[in-house]
């Protein structure tokens, strides 16, 4: 079984622009984020269990480092779009932890109203375009959100996540080239956990020896390879690529290596058969990024023990409060299966008053 | 005397004066723009519009009608041609899905103002994969609208429609009718200044009282050359009712005319099986059962992948002479 | 005591019988062989047969299925896995073109022996893109057939069947009946030797006079609890005809059933619109419309995306109690 | 308007092993079937025009070396599968005129009875999978079709065509992830004449330097470029291509450049609005392939004037008869409309007549 190996070496970016910016408090409320995200799922993970939450729950456990890191960077006309494995992404753009919780539990208060679930998050006031469940499917639609920028004339670009997986899916292919083709503000974020549900990238994927960005090539596209680990190479190499879209309205692929620690769902009964236990073990202790932030962060004397532990435990509080307020929260009522489908009849507007939209019920 | 122009050119109309109305309007497909379109439905518009409004695509469906739907949420509203509806096919999972559900797992956060449109008809010897008519693949799925108009004033004011419409619309056409010509009101000749029409109404194209043709597309046009050959030559006087839009469906206007003749029959060039005359015609059963003398009947296109063949193909696709012949089976 | 294993058993039973019978067959998708199957329908296949005939596929269901079609037409039984019936939409024109037309365009000089088989249906809260029942879609397309078997018994002798099919068979199944256990003879209680069931044919599941529950998939088996209802709490006598195959379809069976009872409704875990139930109801008027004592009714899911939210989606979906109300209005 | 580039220089490739082979008579059948695919074509467009085909015609008049070159090295077990522009490939595998202008026709004795027109050719036992519509589509198909081979254990490989706009289709992506992964022996051979109908390679595709070949690099797969112009040139290119694949069981991308003397079909009404007339006559003059041959094989005294004149009287006579045979012969009855839908209904077998197969008529 190939395992995926990482570079250990602590960063040696965090002088790089981007990174001297920060303020102390700026890294801690990195690290907030990181945890905060751990938190919302460890906690999700025991109402999954109570049978609270249906369906799905893919765990973002080991790839927090890659949305606190990268969506810190994003400015005012910066969007995020994203697969299945969302709630990361949906907690460092600013959605909070309620509605998220309460969209697991499928309840009103949802921040899809009960209507998407764990794979179809979404908040558009937040530059958060979702949370999609069809592998692939989403690498379209981030091209369009940065045709869109440009076409209004807006200095931004989109993030638009996939896994190592869904560099297979003929959609990204036609993506890449439209966007290397028209020059669109969009990056492209490889989350390269290494396995796509059970399936190493080795045994998924023919590719170059730098890599998977390095598929760029095949389009003239600029890449990169980051090691996701660490917050400071994150940011470093991010910021490259978003200033290649704000000021170049050029496209990027990046792979981000990371590692997930638990498996592909939570119905994954085989986490630990694909990957041995030692593989998990040298990634959960070695290569956790919050603790290897933290540990950066301690050593920089901007963070200590107790302040951690303080971090942690509001954190973790804060989603049980969710977990309590979405278990408070109602369900939809019948009705509301029909609401939501069309626009124009949600709005009541001349063209929803006009002919039969629904045939059933 | 009223102005006269082909459905194409209606076509054109309408994508020009919306092009004109709505700055976030523009047009992306192959051959749309340098080529002036494969049909030439576009024609002369990017030479008007320029680069940013109306743009030639790579062939890459998927990819730039996902590429649409996401701009379409973003509040733009793009117009999509497939220079044939048969290539929905590699882009199906946009437009099944990210098209018609986005809206609905936000909790209505956001909508898909996009239109794709092209020709989606058999009849032009150009084989199986080329002939596809997915009126009801693409109506099955709530949270999208298919609308199909068989005639110059339809297009014209149905596309400007589709375009203002907030939710996305598969407007499919017909090659075999882009050249047919009909009565289109300049703009000046209209109180409102412009004709738009509304999606989801049907309309009569021919009074009868002894059986209502129901058809839509192409169909609607044999549909009508049936009822003049059952009037001229056997005294029937049939009823065209046609949908133009498939969903929403104007299910009142299909009943009204049922109540008047008490017998039916659905046309289209669609497959049989789970089409479009399946859907109508169980829901006559289900609203009119009484009101019913005969069966309602369907003919759609003969049950076989579309043949390349000329003369047969022309055999497999409904016939004004195969309408009066079921016709008279019932009335 | 008759032996009984449950629906995803009787699946892998068949699955094994057949690779081992035909050294052609061999069985493609992604996470069939090492992770033995995402809903552990091919469990221990691939530590049996080895890698040539069981073989785990990146996520490019276009590639692999389209793969799969070119093999079949050289003479090779691929059997390939979608892991959610869904995903078909990103394969879908390998599916309804190549699948469907290659042989009809080359005047059947090949044919494409292929199984896709994997679950279609809703009901587990993975929300809209995850839950579509496209049976409708795929049975309007001659050349292709399409199964859904809603017991163990069926799966098993379905599947034999759809591998030795010379046809593209489309095996639906779903998630929630893998678990379901029924009775499934062992080969040797059979004199046969095996269980192979003919596609094409209904069969009813339980007899009755008052009306006929026609269904396929999962809504077969909620239709077989209505029945109980109707009889325990009403005294109506329904017959529950399982269409097993929606294309062959047995009409036969049905105007049967329809002549026995002279009432029907179709149900269906579908969307409504142009969906099987319209289909089968339009027959039923067509061929026995002078049988009917009351309009044929139709019951699909609830004509929105599939809702994630737990106890709403289960509202979406048919119920026994629907059933026995609509029952009720018609008898 | 960028136009295509090509190299003119007369090839050096006459002494690779595969061409130093060559009997005169093979070099003279090697024209022979070039000419035949010109004069086919030609006799196509005259009855396109006067009314006894419908449909699309696209000619591959000026692409000749690559379907005759290829083709000409192929064995027992090598197939062959391409798009729409398929005539040529059909008369280089050796089906005849005859069947080939009867399908144009749409009459019963065409090689897809009349079912399948221009686009559609098909002859599975002359190793020809078709004849594909779909643009891209047929790239998976030949990726089965070697996959077929390998799992029977023969020594053969599948050239699979495709051309230079096709390379943008998801599919294609897909299918070379899957045959470089799975070792599977297929050579894909993008055809490039320059443009997808009236678009420029330029304007569809976004790709490296080396040309659209060099793709196969984000795929770590083999992959070369070949000068169309020079049956020496192909043939070298694809041996080495071919031997990959029966010796290797490995894929190769091959990138041919050639051109299309016509429009894009017969309906092409800009032909000579998206290439300037100039380019046109520069590639009818300097870069026809016939031309070309002849000139080299006059060189080598292998070929004269006279003879010439022969080969190609001969040819137009062929594709007159073929003609003739077609417009002699009947088309379908209405009834076959409904045969070779189901292999299973068509043989009359247990399952054909079980349960009802046809909803209409
Ligand atoms: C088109 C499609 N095929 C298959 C699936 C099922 N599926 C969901 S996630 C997944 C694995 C994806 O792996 P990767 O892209 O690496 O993302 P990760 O789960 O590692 O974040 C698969 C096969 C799907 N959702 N969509
Ligand atoms: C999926 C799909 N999209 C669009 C078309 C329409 N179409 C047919 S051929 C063609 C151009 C193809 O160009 P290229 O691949 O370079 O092949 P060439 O015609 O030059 O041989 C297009 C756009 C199609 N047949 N299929
Ligand atoms: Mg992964
Ligand atoms: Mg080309």
């Amino acid at each position: 079984m190939a395992s995926p190996t990482r570079n250990t070496k602590s960063s040696d970016l965090a002088d790089a622009p981007v990174n001297a910016a920060l303020s102390d408090e700026d890294k801690l409320e990195l690290l907030r984020t990181m945890v905060r995200i751990r938190r919302f799922e460890q906690t999700s993970l025991k109402h999954y269990h109570s049978g609270s939450i249906g369906g799905f729950l893919h765990l973002y456990i080991g790839q927090e480092s890659v949305a606190a890191g990268s969506i810190s960077l994003l400015g005012e006309n910066d969007h995020v779009i994203t697969a299945y494995r969302d709630h990361g992404h949906a907690l460092a753009v600013g959605m909070t932890m309620k509605e998220c919780m309460a969209e697991l539990f499928g309840k009103r208060t949802g921040c899809s109203k009960g209507k998407g679930g764990s794979m179809h998050y979404f908040a558009p006031d937040k530059n958060y375009w979702g949370g999609h469940g069809i592998v692939g499917g989403q690498t379209p639609l981030g091209a369009g959100i940065a045709f869109a920028l440009k076409y209004k004339g807006l200095k931004g670009c989109c993030l638009c996540y996939l896994g190592d997986g869904a560099i297979n899916q003929g959609a990204f292919h036609e993506a890449l080239n439209l966007a290397e083709l028209w020059d669109l503000p969009v990056v492209y974020v490889i989350e390269n956990n290494g396995y796509s549900m059970g399936t190493s990238q080795a045994r998924s994927s023919a590719f170059p020896e730098q890599g998977l960005a390095a598929r760029a090539e095949a389009y003239g596209m600029a890449w990169d390879k980051i090691d996701g680990v660490s917050i400071y190479e994150i940011r470093a190499g991010v910021q490259k690529a978003i200033e290649r879209a704000h000021s170049e309205s050029k496209p990027t692929l990046l792979e981000i290596e990371t590692y997930r620690h638990k498996g592909h769902s939570v119905a994954d009964a085989n986490a630990e058969k694909y990957r041995t236990k030692e593989e998990i073990q040298k990634f959960m202790t070695e290569h956790d990024p919050i603790e290897f932030w933290k540990a950066t962060l301690i050593e920089e004397g901007v963070l200590t023990e107790e302040k951690f532990k303080a971090i942690s435990k509001e954190a973790g509080a804060e989603a049980d409060e969710a977990a309590e307020f979405a278990e408070k929260s109602d369900y939809p009522d019948e009705a509301e299966i029909f609401d939501d489908v069309y626009w124009e009849v949600d709005n009541n507007t001349e063209a929803g008053r006009t002919g039969r939209h629904f045939f059933h019920k | 005397m009223p102005r006269e122009i082909s459905y194409r050119k209606a076509l054109r109309e309408g994508l020009d004066e919306e092009l004109a109305r709505d700055e976030n309007v523009f047009i992306i497909g192959e051959e749309v723009a340098e080529y002036n379109g494969a049909y030439k439905v576009t024609e002369g518009l990017w030479k008007k519009w320029g680069d940013k409004r109306v743009i030639d695509a790579p062939i890459s469906e998927a990819g730039f009608i996902g590429m649409g739907i996401g701009a379409s949420m973003f509040g733009l509203r793009p117009v999509m041609e497939l220079m044939f509806f048969s290539f929905a096919y590699v882009a199906f999972d946009q437009m099944m899905n990210n098209a018609s559900s986005c809206r609905y797992m936000s909790g209505g956060r956001l909508n898909v103002p996009i239109v794709v449109r092209g020709p989606a008809n058999g009849g032009t010897n150009v084989g199986a994969t080329h002939s596809h008519t997915p009126e009801n693949i693409f109506a099955n799925m709530p949270g999208l609208k298919v609308v199909s108009p068989s005639d110059a004033y339809d297009a014209k004011g149905l596309i400007k429609s589709a375009i203002r419409d907030n939710d996305p619309v598969y407007f499919m056409e017909s090659t075999l009718l882009y050249g047919n010509v009909g009565e289109v009101p300049s703009n000046d000749e209209l109180e409102e200044g412009e004709l738009v029409i509304p999606i989801g109404k049907a309309k009569v194209k021919r009074q009868g009282t002894d059986i209502s043709l129901i058809a839509h597309g192409g169909a609607a046009v044999t549909a009508l050359a049936a009822a003049d050959l059952l009037e001229e030559k056997h005294g029937i006087h049939a009823e065209v009712l046609d949908l133009r839009s498939i969903r929403p469906l104007d299910d009142e206007a299909i009943m009204e005319t049922v109540r008047k003749t008490h017998r039916a029959i659905y046309i289209e060039e669609n497959k049989p099986f789970c089409g479009i005359g399946a859907q109508v015609s169980s829901m006559i059963m289900e609203q009119a059962f009484d009101d019913l003398d005969a069966p309602v009947l369907r003919i759609a296109s003969a049950d076989a992948p579309a043949i390349y063949s000329p003369p047969l193909e022309k055999m497999q696709l409904p016939t004004a002479e195969e309408i009066v012949e079921r016709a008279l089976s019932i009335c």
